[in-house]
């Protein structure tokens, strides 16, 4: 009886606690950013910040030939990491459901087969870049804790979600309430943690552009 | 004035955080491709020179000074030190081990101005009295001497007398009005006299009228290589006002990657206002002349030859094509390096590594990734156009029993300049 | 009251001829079992996922053979041979005609076919006191 | 059911007697086995151990108290009005007291459950439907002026086993939804120490109980069950695992409204509010009304009425995984306060870094040097 308790609490209360938490969160971080300011550029441009900015913010979803090169393995897995992700948070109809809730919204999903493949893949990924991150000298030695955190974080709703799908281990309604509890510890981590780079990552790259735009360089 | 302290550096590098660098700190995930980007690791292996790792102490000062969470940390005593401890620690990786070259930056996924921030966090090093001595003592020269070589105007003029006797070239001094004033590095007028000589041609053939000032000849900032920007004003100002009295329309940057980053870039922001002149890098200006046909070469030079982007010039100066027009017109057998252009891999002498005698072992380690592009090639003559990349890329191909002539741009453009016959007899 | 059994339909929808062979393959092993082992095997059609169509198919897989038997009790039970001796359709109705068990016995007889000993013995006596009496 | 209760002239047969008194031949009994224990999932052979046991089994003692209830179990049990074979079990219970279905009314019916009680102490079977009030002394709801509470306990004391049907016994159901007015409770919380089944529902379906009646006799001990109390053969899947509509969900495509081309098709109903996934159940494939069809073969979504508090797990016609919140509102206020308290970190920030910046001596050369 507790079981179904606790899948009401966790569609209900506790999602509330951990989208405001997220959200209050996320925008304390982005005064944080935006309060520290940006003095004038006083230089002569010679091309456009915002069109670098712009730019910038598409041409570094694409790596660099030579990084490429270098780290074909460790790129194509963050490839997978992140699309992947994509996929499965956003093309999967019942997380679109509640995306239509949220914002009035809706657009096409992908057959649930599909998803339950990609998402094996993302998992799978997920665990290729835990062993490059230990096994890289680089990665071993710039990690912290945090790191692994997030790591953590980001797997468990995963690996819920397909858990409860497959009918593995537990049964379909603990195993969805633990997918959507792990959801809210993401979300009430995400703020607090690297993982503002889903956000953070425009503003980093806009900032870099502008700056390069102004030179007239590729960036 | 104070004596250097920790809490001087902590307070300098707060001080220089602004936005973009908490947006790179809340954006990096440690994915540690920087490193890649970076031939102080990819020569050395040693981790510590992960890029991302040699702003440590900023990303701290910053989670401690302006994030909540930060603050709360630090009360719970979970915050990290930045105390004598981490200064000492870190500053062979923010000086030796960076030439600033900004590889780094133009690989990070998430956007993430790597060099950017080293160049910020070295202002808090050098007040905090870790900046290494060769570099206080140049930039020492560069403020009180006026050049951080030591060069001072008798040299310069005793240049020009030389260069007025052996060739004919004028060389105006202090021209009022004149249309470019052009700025030399120390290092042309102490290792590579034939770039002024080069320049007195060039502007005869265009004919163009152009000066060099007697109070502001040196072009190099030894204030933008350390890290302090109140020293780098100094400098900057000198060729403001000097620019600004003669009332020329362009300053000319020499072959010298920093000198162009700091007055083209850094300067109006050092000075608080823009110019009320343009600059222009040379190679910039020969494009331009050689475009609107004011001068012409004849002959190419047959030696395979290939070119070395400086950092300061190409990956964040935006100067990618000009050079290569150039040497297309002047040399029949031009080959690419290995990731030309915006990704070429620094000389590792740059951001003030070569001036940084602590350094040396550590650039010539880092060497080896140019010696191994190098070695691909099999060519008989390197182009560069930054005398400082040519003086570091000399001493290892010379270290490493390589004998490859390095050659600044302007100076070869200059050797195939459409003169009467005697003259170029006598320049070649 | 009429079933909705009873209403012929055509079946359309998705085939999927996993399920089909797996159940043609379970019924091959029983076969083997029982003729190697004399064990019965049973499948109880109704516990497995099957749709229509998968029906459908295995019905034209395993076709009809040469026996058909009727029981009438407690509603109506049909007992049908498949085309492969030895498998046996095995079907329970209620008194309005509703399937309480749809099964696949494998076995020389469905026991339920046979008649019950206790029940002989009382048949015996009722005869014997029947041709005790005259016509 | 129209027999009457509490004066059965069978009182000391065997079940196999009552069936040959019936005129059901052996034939008949098999055939009764089978079904019996194809429903409860026995494994392939079960019938004949069940027939024999069966055959010896001694006629029990039943009695059905109502508590908090609607009487809609009673009417699901009871639906049928032609005799199918699971009748076979009701006709031959000894149902000595129910008091929607019973003659008596009054002292007299009282009188009779605590005669079957005191006859058949500590062997009888007890069915409840219906949840107990218990805030306030159980005053809620009293039947001949005895509270449910005391009645169920005193009936549970003389109880071989309980078995609670349809949700509100078993897990408190509408009764018990919030805010709980009477202080409901299911059976479970009160009686603690006898073996008690659920059989969840509302209403549950009516084989299940003849069935885990059945397995009672044969084996003389109730069926096997899951961490809710449940016959695991008939709630061991979910509603969703057993769906017709599955494949759909597979394949992503749901019917989005009750009109649209989605429902028309016969699309999977997951993104109406289906319940299905968490939801265990065998109506999909025992289906109701003589096997007629189930809620979502009719077009409407599952709404988990078998599973504990699903009067309190949000909208009927809310998908799964929609969270039960308001989630506009909460982000609305999440964000005021975000912006709130962002708005004086970025002030304490740039008043931080201003004061930074303007203690900071202007840098000169000496001031590089460490000692000088």
């Amino acid at each position: 009886m507790e079981l179904n308790e606790l899948l009401i609490w966790a569609r209900g209360p506790a999602f509330n606690i951990a989208l405001a938490i997220f959200v209050f969160g996320m925008l304390l971080r982005l005064f944080e950013i935006l309060s520290l300011g940006r003095k004038e550029d006083l230089s002569a441009a010679r091309g456009s910040g915002v069109a670098g900015g712009l730019r910038t913010i598409l041409s570094r979803s694409l790596p660099r030939q030579t990084l490429f090169s270098r780290e074909p393995l460790r790129i194509i897995n963050g490839y997978l990491l992140h699309i992947g992700l994509f996929v499965v948070i956003f093309l999967y109809r019942p997380h679109i459901e509640l995306f239509e809730r949220l914002f009035g919204v809706s657009w096409m999903g992908l057959p649930t087969g599909v998803v339950d493949a990609v998402t094996a893949v993302t998992i799978l990924s997920l665990f290729v870049a835990l062993l490059i991150r230990i096994y890289n000298p680089v990665l071993r030695f710039i990690s912290t804790p945090g790191d692994y955190l997030i790591w953590l974080v980001t797997l468990l709703p995963l690996v819920s979600g397909y858990m409860a799908y497959n009918h593995l281990l537990l049964g379909y309604t603990l195993m969805l309430t633990l997918h959507i509890l792990s959801v809210e510890l993401l979300l009430i981590v995400a703020p607090f943690t690297k993982l503002t780079h889903m956000f953070s990552f425009v503003l980093a790259r806009w900032y870099q552009g502008y700056l390069a735009g102004r030179r007239g360089v590729e960036s | 004035m104070s004596k250097p302290s920790i809490e001087k550096g902590v307070n300098f590098i707060k001080g220089q955080i602004d936005a973009p660098v908490a947006s790179f700190f809340s954006s990096c995930i440690h994915c540690g491709l920087c490193a890649e980007a970076c031939l102080f690791y990819t020569e050395t292996g040693d981790p510590k020179q992960t890029p991302i790792n040699k702003v440590e102490p900023m990303r701290r000062v910053w989670e401690q000074e302006f994030t909540v969470l930060g603050k709360l940390k630090s009360m719970v005593g979970l915050g990290k030190p930045v105390d004598e401890k981490v200064f000492s620690e870190w500053e062979t990786l923010v000086y030796d081990g960076c030439s600033l070259c900004g590889r780094c930056s133009l690989v990070c996924p998430v956007g993430n101005d790597i060099s950017g921030m080293i160049r910020k966090i070295r202002e808090g090093f050098s007040a905090a009295g870790h900046a290494p001595e060769g570099l206080i003592s140049a930039t020492q020269r560069a403020v009180e001497i006026g050049s951080p070589m030591g060069v001072k105007l008798p040299a310069v003029k005793a240049q020009i007398r030389h260069l007025q006797a052996d060739t004919g070239l004028s060389v105006p001094l202090d021209q009022q009005g004149a249309e470019y004033m052009v700025l030399l590095s120390s290092m042309e007028i102490m290792n590579f006299p034939e770039y002024l000589e080069a320049i007195a041609r060039i502007m005869k053939q265009a004919g163009k009228s152009w000066t060099i000032s007697s109070t502001a000849f040196e072009a190099t900032n030894s204030g933008i290589q350390i890290g302090v920007s109140d020293l780098a004003k100094v400098i900057v100002e000198r060729v403001v006002d000097a620019a600004e009295a003669l009332g020329v329309k362009t300053v000319i940057s020499p072959e010298c990657g920093h000198a162009y980053t700091a007055i083209r870039w850094d300067g109006p922001n050092l000075i608080g206002r823009p110019y009320k002149f343009e600059v222009k890098h040379i190679l910039e200006v020969l494009d331009e002349l050689t475009v609107a046909g004011l001068i012409q070469t004849e002959g190419m030079e047959t030696a395979k030859l290939t070119y070395h982007d400086p950092c300061q010039i190409a990956r964040k100066g935006g100067i990618v094509e000009a050079p290569r027009r150039l040497l297309n017109q002047v040399a029949s057998n031009f080959i690419e390096m290995s990731e030309p252009g915006v990704m070429n891999w620094c000389c590792s002498g740059g951001g003030g590594v070569s001036a940084n005698e602590r350094a040396d072992e550590i650039k010539l380690t880092a060497f080896r990734r140019k010696k191994s592009q190098l070695d691909e090639l099999k060519v008989e003559t390197l182009v560069t156009a930054c005398a400082n990349c040519r003086l570091t890329l000399e001493e290892g191909l010379e270290a490493n029993g390589m004998d490859i002539p390095v050659v600044g741009l302007t100076e070869m453009v200059a050797e195939h300049l459409v003169e009467d016959g005697t003259q170029k007899e006598s320049a070649s | 009251m009429s079933s909705l059994d009873q209403i012929e339909v055509m079946v359309e929808g998705e085939e999927n001829p996993e399920m089909v062979r797996s159940v043609l393959s379970e019924i091959t092993a029983l076969l083997e079992c029982w003729l190697t082992e004399g064990k019965p095997g049973v499948i109880d059609l109704q516990g497995l996922p099957l749709t229509a169509t998968d029906y459908q198919q295995l019905e034209e897989k395993l076709g009809r053979g040469e026996v058909s038997i009727t029981i009438q009790v407690l509603g109506k039970s049909q007992i049908l041979e498949t085309a492969f001796p030895g498998v046996w359709y095995v079907i329970h109705r209620d008194e309005v005609s509703n399937i309480l068990t749809k099964q696949i016995e494998v076995i020389d007889i469905p026991s339920i076919v046979l008649s019950q000993r206790v029940e002989m013995e009382q048949a015996l006596e009722r005869l014997k006191s029947d041709s005790n009496m005259t016509f | 059911m129209s027999r009457e209760i509490g004066n059965n002239p069978l009182d000391n047969g065997t079940f196999a007697d009552h069936l040959e008194q019936n005129g059901v031949s052996r034939r008949g009994f098999l055939k009764f086995c089978t079904s019996m224990a194809a429903a409860l999932a026995l494994p392939a052979g079960s019938a004949e151990v069940m027939a024999e046991a069966l055959a010896a089994a001694k006629r029990p003692t039943v009695i059905w108290l109502s508590f908090q209830e609607c009487t809609g179990c009673t009417e699901s049990i009871t639906r049928s009005h032609t005799p199918t074979i699971e009748n076979l079990i009701f006709d031959y219970i000894s149902l000595d007291y129910h008091h929607t279905l019973q003659v008596a009314a009054g002292l007299q019916a009282e009188e009779a459950r605590d005669q079957a009680m005191k006859a058949a102490y500590g062997k009888y079977l007890l069915i409840v439907d219906g949840a107990i009030p218990i805030k306030d002394g159980g005053i809620y709801s009293t039947i001949a002026g005895r509270t449910n509470l005391s009645m169920l306990e005193e009936a549970a004391a003389g109880a071989a086993a309980l078995i609670s049907v349809g949700t509100c016994a078993a897990y408190g159901g509408l009764p018990m939804a919030h805010p709980n007015p009477t202080g409901a409770v299911p059976v479970t919380d009160i009686v603690k120490d006898k073996p008690v089944m659920n059989i969840p529902g509302c209403p549950p379906i009516g084989l299940v109980m003849t069935s885990a009646i059945a397995h009672f006799l044969t084996f003389g001990r109730l069926p096997e069950m899951d961490q809710l109390g449940r016959p695991k053969a008939f709630y061991g899947d979910s509603i969703h695992d057993r769906c017709y509509r599955r494949p759909f969900y597979d394949r992503g495509l749901f019917a989005k409204a009750f009109d649209d081309e989605g429902a028309r098709k016969g699309w999977c109903l997951y993104e109406l509010g289906c319940k299905g996934p968490t939801t265990h159940n065998a109506c999909a494939t025992m289906k109701w009304n003589d096997g007629t069809s189930f809620p979502i073969e009719s077009g409407h979504p599952c709404l988990g009425c078998s599973e504990p508090n699903f009067w309190d797990a949000g909208g009927f016609y809310e998908a799964l995984s929609v969270p039960q919140s308001r989630m506009g509102e909460t982000i609305l206020k999440a964000g005021a306060v975000g912006v709130g308290v962002g708005a004086v970190a970025a002030a304490l920030n740039q008043r931080n870094k201003a004061a930074t910046v303007a203690a900071q001596e202007t840098m000169t050369v000496d001031a590089l040097k460490k000692e000088s």
